[in-house]
């Protein structure tokens, strides 16, 4: 399929930032695979993309698959730029981490209309053409918001994080978490929102502000990370630990044992991009793909500190309910910013190695 | 003695005790000292920022590139220690780095004549991109515990990093009111040409608002990250702007030769206030961001009112 | 001291060609950068990866890009002949994409729906200028609050990035006439407004705001007037760029517009337009644009990762000005000896 | 009939009272002289007739109707053409474009014709028998006599019924005031009405009328000319009698110690090597055209401009690079554009004067304020700087006021070469008087001083010795009873004089 004008282009991707494949194997018969990532300044991308190329540097992968990963800057029109410039090589599979669900449309309709496997993946767009694979944040809060209402006995007042203004991401998460929070039938009331746009500064000073008019909140919502809850109470002198919730990252599951906090850490596995590569394969060898209309879920685990208490009234996602222990799913000695789970079970790759 | 010579900085302050009056009045916790000791936390970061801003802005320059340089710092500390480099080396290396943007920050600017907006936004573009090379677009990288512990630390009642604002105040308050170097920076802010035929050198005395702002930059990515216990690479996203706004709010005039540190200091009160006050009345993001707008825009226009009259009024009308 | 050349009487005059040599070493090498820069990354990308330049739809490509960013810096431009900055055009492309992707539209209400989003912009733009020129306060705070307001707007009408364009809008501005790619037609078009502008007494006055606003109050140009309307133009532009951004796109954002506050301060910048008012071209501004957004290109072309582009980006702002500022130190010192 | 009458004037900016009831009446057909110390309100009534302020109180006519123009265009279109003492040329619009503004020729749907524009202003140039040259320049590349003669050209581009001139021969050469004043007398004849408002009293005597006397704000006299001898002129303007306004010279100076000496000293290409001896207690003077190399000569000394061959001062050889260094060898200046390059106008005075002196008065880099207290005192007294409180803008203070503190900055560095230029431009008589008092006493004191005087009268009757330059060279060098024309003679002619009795 990427046939003809690829004398400059095959010789060039050797040359390129993350070959996987390792050595000189004939570029001309393997299949050419790209991922497009926008960078966004947080720890989970580099660590997916990391896996991505551990992943290519084994079966199924090692021998078929040349990797090529792709980052842009964090505008969608950068990333647009970028992505002419990709389907200008022509590759066999492209792998898209959206910057925006819409406004890539565009450009990966250009691509499938030039025969290029399209999988969108993490940040999926709308464009019909194209794979999608995507965690369901909407499942996955529906049961954190079950959890919170469980662990406050359907009382008490919570701040809610909404994310980054403008991201739909965002409000796929807020709206599901009250959606949970409102099944068990409590009346945990929220006091306050703030912006915590995935990163610990914001959070911290977003909750940090909120406290002053409700001192007695109990719970916080987080769409990012656990511990800037901890220190926000802290800083405002509440002896009170507050139930939390936020996103998988070892170090936030280390904190919350270590605060002896009730967490509930929804898990934001790189994994995701283990299973699009799966089906770019797929999809470039012939084999059966599902229809591209349909998001491929990506399994999800939530991890919480009570797990021997927790039973959610619906669990549309079946998502898994795992103790947070350390040695198991908290490592002390790893990088707090390591997502979990770090690789799917098919794959031979230590968290040592996926943190790098 | 005659306040009137220090009215703008005096109206930064009014500003200031009207927005917290108004806080207190809403709530009563708006006071509570563990919350006041929290605003002023998170003043600090953009008062210390402010030092280095506030004395490039008297020169009628500005820093831009402050956003990346703190970021730079925070990552960098985090990385070298956590690759096992003592803190003190680590903290060492990193405000010399520090000291090296600012010099070519300062050299370019008062040597190679760039105007300092594009200098700087330049060298911020530069940082962002070695930096996002250097760690692959990631860190993941403990944070160094000892560093935190320092900065929360209590010392004498009040957390360690208040007292580092304010020895920062104290030390950028003299600097501007007692020392030959103030004088010489009003002079060139005021007129260059004149400044340097009155035997100023002019850019020598250029170089060091950058230099010190780089290293305000710097020390406040270290204090910011021993705050949050975490380097990110979105640290200095808010410090793009923040600081010179602060600057302005605090009375002085973006084209240079007026102003002093003391208002950049009210001017760190004001937005913390405002981003602390905002909050309470339960406005969504978007109404958050036109209030600001706002009220930063009667802000700067209070404080700079009687500055802009004269201005308009100057004798070689 | 004022040591400057010639006799007491207004200059020796010369023939048309001496006249004409010097107006071209008076422009000087800083006006011929942009084209320079150009040409030397247009080359390198094409030497490096010819595919980048003439393969299929590269034109086109390459041109859509440089659309909204030569609009946005052709009012910057504007802003910037009389010592201003506006940073509020974030806010302005923003609200427009905004406004675009929550309303639909076909036929002529496209249209009436395009001319209500643009006159928004001029709005935008009225309230930034009357700000400016009657509060008298610095067009950097100004259009910083400005920005935060307009931005806020954008998330009211659109609080999540996406929503969908009118598809007739993406229709009517993409795609090719006549074989040559609409983008294209509308920098072609850009560079021919100039072309006429440029001699009116509305960029003369603009000129003049900026060389000395005093003076210029003395000589009878209408100082209020003409700031305003320098920032409702670049309000109109910069409305049009989030028009056509929402066309490229086809969806809305509320921060779309963020990226382009200092990218179009840097075209115009590298397009050789001082940051001290009274002098540039918007045109030079628009080569300037194209300069800017070839680098992420030539990084692309050199297989890097493309975190250096933004290095390079940075950099070649830092070079250009550089060279500029040495060769105008040069030129008075050719000139005080 | 283009009678301009103004009666009980008011204006205040702030607490300043510019004008306090300032009555004046001029008719059509006579140049009309306005004179007045620094800051005695001539220019705000400029100002007010020419749109840029308006007045607070009293009224103005011209031709018997009342006038009061809400902005320049107004007062342009009433026929009020104004050559402003600050000028009102754009520095980065080409020298068409200024000339031109507002009456372009052919300008069709908002865009003017570049080509007709050209023409136009070279066309206009030819008329008022100035060579055209390049009229595509920016007008920030012209000097200030170029910039002068081209907004006086402006000005009558406009035909004007009455023509204002402020200060308007301050920056010209002799040559260049004789083309100004036949343009006046030939305006005046076909019936306009001139106002001429100058410090050179010669220039008052041979050109106006009649005249008027502004002093504090307000009129205090006035009449034809012939009734008004300078010595009263003078008396008015002060409200004292002047004994005399040139210090006497200095006797005997020819053998006087060397206490400065220039060897092949110059800036090429523009000021040739030439030797120069500056004698204690002796006051040289430099001449000739505008840009003749005066500029350069003073450059190179301050370090401003690279310059070849030696200075000795005293009995070292110094080379400066840079104002910081010259000023540190002891070589102090005085530069020519007060505004620009000598204040920081938006600071106070204090911080004015003290600027030079910043090291002498600190220790490790903080300024002992109780020196400073004394030095800023000291010189506030000696040259009774009219200031309220030290910390005052320097910008607020009067135009004779600034250039006090300017003197008082640069003497405070004790300096040994002294180097003025055309320190005395636009300073009336009473600030001109004290400044030649201290440029002797500095004199006397030892400090060898140089200055350089666009005002050929000054230099005959203040310098011991003047040297004329032309072209790099010195022309002429003059000593002992020096008449201005032989100054002008030297500088515009073409023959070569030597050292003349
Ligand atoms: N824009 C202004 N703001 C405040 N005070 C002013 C302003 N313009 C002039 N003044 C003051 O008004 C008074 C009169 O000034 P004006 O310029 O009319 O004097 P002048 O007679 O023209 O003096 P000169 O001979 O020095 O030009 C002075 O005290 C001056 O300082
Ligand atoms: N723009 C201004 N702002 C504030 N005060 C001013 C301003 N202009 C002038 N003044 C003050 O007004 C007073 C009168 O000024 P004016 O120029 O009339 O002085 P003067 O006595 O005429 O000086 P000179 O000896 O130079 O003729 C001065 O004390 C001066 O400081
Ligand atoms: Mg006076
Ligand atoms: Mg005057």
């Amino acid at each position: 399929a990427c046939g003809s004008s690829d004398s400059d282009s095959d010789s060039s991707s050797s040359a390129s930032t993350s070959a996987a494949g390792g050595d000189g194997a004939s570029g001309g018969e393997k299949i050419k695979m790209v991922i497009s990532n926008n960078f966004l300044g947080n720890d989970f991308r580099p660590q997916m993309l990391k896996l991505a190329e551990l992943t290519a540097r084994l079966p199924p992968f090692a021998d078929t698959v040349e990797l090529e990963v792709v980052n842009a800057e964090n505008t969608t029109q950068a990333q647009v730029a970028s992505l002419n410039n990709i389907i200008q090589g022509r590759p066999d599979v492209l792998l898209v981490d959206a910057g925006s669900p819409t406004a890539l449309n565009p450009a990966l309709k250009r691509a499938c209309a030039a025969g290029i496997r399209v999988v969108s993946f993490d940040q999926v767009v709308t464009e019909p053409c194209a794979w999608k694979v995507a965690q369901s944040h909407a499942d996955g809060q529906l049961v954190v918001g079950q959890w919170m209402d469980q662990v406050l006995g359907g009382k008490g007042k919570i701040l809610v994080d909404r994310g980054l203004p403008g991201a739909p991401v965002s409000r796929e998460i807020e709206d599901s978490f009250m959606e949970g929070l409102e099944l068990g039938g409590g009346d945990v009331e929220v006091a306050g929102s703030f912006d915590g746009k995935y990163a610990p500064g914001p959070e911290q000073q977003g909750i940090s502000q909120l406290l002053v008019g409700n001192r007695d909140a109990t719970g916080v919502m987080t769409q990012g990370y656990c511990n800037p809850a901890f220190k926000a109470f802290r800083q405002a002198g509440i002896s009170t630990v507050p139930a939390t919730t936020c996103y998988g990252y070892n170090g936030e599951l280390v904190g919350c044992l270590k605060e002896r906090a009730q967490c509930a850490v929804l898990a934001g596995p790189p994994t995701v991009v283990q299973i699009a590569m799966k089906l770019g394969l797929d999809a470039a060898q012939g084999r059966e793909t599902p229809p591209t209309s349909e998001q491929v879920p990506v399994p999800v685990t939530l991890f919480v500190t009570n797990a021997d208490e927790f039973r959610p009234a619906e669990n549309p996602g079946n998502i898994a309910i795992e103790q947070i222990e350390l040695g198991t799913n908290a490592y002390e000695e790893l990088p707090p910013g390591l997502a979990l789970p770090f690789t799917l079970d098919e794959y031979d790759i230590t968290a040592e190695q996926a943190a790098g | 003695m005659s306040l009137a010579r220090h009215r703008t900085v005096l109206t930064a302050y009014a500003i200031a005790l009207l927005l917290f009056a108004v806080g207190t009045l809403h709530s009563l916790d708006f006071a509570a000292p563990s919350q006041l000791k929290t605003m002023l936390v998170y003043a600090s970061f953009i008062g210390i920022i402010g030092l280095g801003q506030t004395l490039c802005i008297l020169t009628g320059g500005i820093d831009l590139s402050v956003p990346w340089t703190l970021t730079g710092a925070a990552v960098l500390t985090s990385v070298m220690t956590a690759e096992g480099r003592p803190l003190g080396v680590a903290i060492a290396l990193v405000l010399a780095l520090a000291l090296v943007v600012g010099l070519l920050n300062g050299i370019g600017v008062a040597y190679a004549g760039v105007p300092p907006i594009i200098m700087t936004l330049g060298m911020n573009g530069a940082l962002q991109g070695l930096l996002l090379v250097y760690t692959d677009g990631g860190i993941s990288a403990n944070p160094p515990q000892g560093l935190t512990d320092f900065v929360l630390g209590d010392t004498l009642g009040l957390p360690t990093q208040l007292w580092i604002w304010a020895a920062v105040i104290a030390l950028g308050c003299a600097l501007l009111s007692l020392t030959t170097f103030g004088r010489r920076l009003y002079a060139i802010g005021a007129n260059r040409r004149a400044a340097e035929l009155a035997g100023v050198r002019a850019r020598r005395v250029l170089v060091a608002p950058y230099v010190i702002s780089a290293l305000g930059a710097a020390v406040t990515g270290l204090l910011v990250m021993g705050f949050t216990g975490q380097a990110f690479l979105t640290m200095g996203d808010p410090y793009l702007f923040s600081s010179a706004v602060a600057v302005a709010v605090g009375g002085a005039s973006i084209l240079g030769g007026s102003g002093h540190y003391a208002g950049t200091v009210a001017g760190a009160l004001v937005l913390t206030l405002v981003a602390s006050l905002l909050p309470l009345f339960s406005l969504g993001t978007a109404w958050l961001q036109i209030a600001y707008g706002l009220i930063l825009l009667a802000a700067v226009y209070a404080a700079g009112l009687n500055v802009t009259r004269k201005k308009r009024g100057s004798p070689d009308a | 001291m004022s040591a400057t050349t010639a006799d007491p009487r207004i200059d020796g005059g010369g023939r048309p060609l001496q006249r004409l040599l010097r107006a071209a070493g008076r422009a000087g090498l800083a006006a011929w950068m942009p084209y320079l820069y150009v040409a030397v990354l247009g080359g390198a990308i094409w030497a490096l990866q010819p595919a980048l330049i003439d393969g299929p739809g590269a034109v086109d490509v390459r041109f859509s890009a440089v659309v909204p960013l030569a609009l946005v810096a052709f009012g910057q431009t504007l802003v910037m002949f009389t010592r201003g900055i506006d940073l509020a055009v974030g806010g302005v492309i923003s609200t427009a994409t905004a406004l675009l992707a929550t309303r639909g539209a076909d036929g002529a209400t496209l249209w009436l729906l395009i001319a209500a989003v643009v006159a928004l912009g001029g709005v935008a733009g009225l309230i930034n200028g009357v700000a400016v020129a009657v509060t008298r306060l610095q067009p950097f705070i100004v259009t910083l609050a400005t920005w935060s307001i307009f931005g806020g707007v954008a998330l009211l009408i659109l609080p999540q990035e996406g929503g969908a364009s009118p598809p007739a809008l993406s229709e009517a501005l993409l795609g090719s006439v006549l074989g040559v790619p609409k983008a294209v037609w509308v920098v072609a078009l850009l560079l021919a407004l100039w072309g006429w502008l440029r001699h009116t007494r509305l960029i003369t006055d603009l000129r003049a705001i900026g060389s000395d606003e005093q003076r210029a109050r003395l000589i009878g140009v209408p100082i209020a007037r003409r700031t305003i309307q320098a920032y409702v133009l670049s309000g109109l532009f910069a409305a049009l760029a989030g028009v056509w951004i929402a066309a490229q796109t086809g969806s809305g954002s509320p921060t779309a517009g963020d990226p382009f506050i200092l990218s179009s301060v840097a075209a115009v910048v590298l397009g050789g337009t001082s940051i001290f008012g009274g002098t540039g071209s918007a045109a030079a501004s628009i080569v300037g644009a194209i300069a800017f957004l070839l680098i992420p290109d030539l990084i692309a072309a050199l297989q890097l990762e493309s975190f250096w582009s933004t290095f390079f980006q940075g950099a070649l702002l830092i070079a250009a000005v550089t060279v500029s500022s040495i060769a105008a130190q040069l030129k008075r010192r050719r000139g005080a000896a | 009939m283009r009678d301009l009458v103004l009666s009980d004037v008011q204006k205040s900016y702030g607490g300043t009272r510019a004008l306090r009831g300032a009555s004046l009446s001029a008719r059509s057909g006579e140049v009309h002289g306005l004179v007045g110390e620094n800051g005695a309100g001539k220019s705000t009534l400029v100002k007010i007739l020419s749109g840029a302020v308006r007045a607070d109180g009293g009224s103005v006519a011209l031709d018997g109707r009342a006038l009061r123009p809400r902005s320049p265009q107004e007062a342009r279109r009433a026929g009020i053409g104004t050559v402003f003492q600050e000028l009102s040329l754009i520095p980065d619009l080409s020298v068409a474009a200024n000339l031109l503004y507002g009456i372009e020729p052919r300008v069709r749907a908002g865009r003017i014709s570049t080509g007709a524009l050209h023409a136009a202003a070279r066309d206009a140039l030819a008329r008022f028998e100035l060579p055209a040259g390049d009229v595509s320049r920016p007008v920030r590349e012209l000097r200030l006599a170029e910039r002068q003669v081209l907004e006086i050209v402006k000005t009558l581009l406009h035909e004007p019924q009455v023509l204002i001139l402020d200060e308007a021969t301050s920056a010209l050469l002799p040559e260049q005031v004789a083309w100004l004043f036949a343009l006046v007398r030939r305006f005046a004849a076909a019936g306009g009405c001139a106002l001429f408002i100058s410090h050179r009293l010669a220039e008052i005597e041979s050109l106006c009328d009649r005249v008027t006397v502004f002093r504090a704000g307000a009129d205090v006299g006035g009449g034809a000319i012939g009734e008004l001898p300078e010595a009263r002129l003078v008396e008015l303007m002060l409200g004292r009698a002047v004994e005399r306004i040139y210090p006497p010279k200095a006797p005997a100076a020819r053998d006087a110690e060397v206490v400065c000496e220039l060897r092949s000293f110059g800036a090429p290409p523009r000021l040739q090597p030439l030797d120069l001896k500056l004698r204690h207690g002796e006051l040289v003077g430099v001449g000739g055209l505008d840009g003749q190399g005066q500029a350069e000569l003073f450059g190179a000394l301050f370090g401003t401009v690279p310059a070849a061959g030696s200075v000795l001062l005293g009995a070292r050889e110094l080379r400066c690079a840079s104002p910081a260094a010259a000023l540190d060898a002891g070589i102090a200046l005085v530069p020519e554009d007060r505004a620009a390059e000598g204040l920081c106008l938006t600071l106070g005075v204090r911080d004015n004067i003290s600027l030079g002196s910043l090291g002498g008065i600190s220790r490790l880099g903080v300024v002992d304020r109780a020196r400073e207290r004394r030095l800023v005192a000291g010189a506030v007294g000696e040259l009774q700087i009219k200031v309220a409180d030290v910390r005052d803008p320097v910008g607020g203070l009067s135009g004779g006021n600034q250039q006090k503190v300017l003197l008082s900055r640069v003497l405070a560095r004790s300096p040994r070469l002294l180097l003025l230029y055309d320190a005395t431009r636009g300073v009336d008589v009473g600030t001109k008087t004290e400044i030649y008092r201290l440029m002797r006493e500095q004199a006397a004191a030892g400090v060898a001083v140089l200055f350089y005087s666009s005002d050929a009268a000054e230099l005959a009757a203040l310098a011991d010795r003047v040297l004329v330059l032309h072209d790099g060279v010195v022309r002429a060098q003059l000593s002992g009873e020096i008449s201005e024309e032989e100054i002008v003679a030297a500088a515009v002619g073409g023959r070569r004089k030597e050292a003349h009795a």
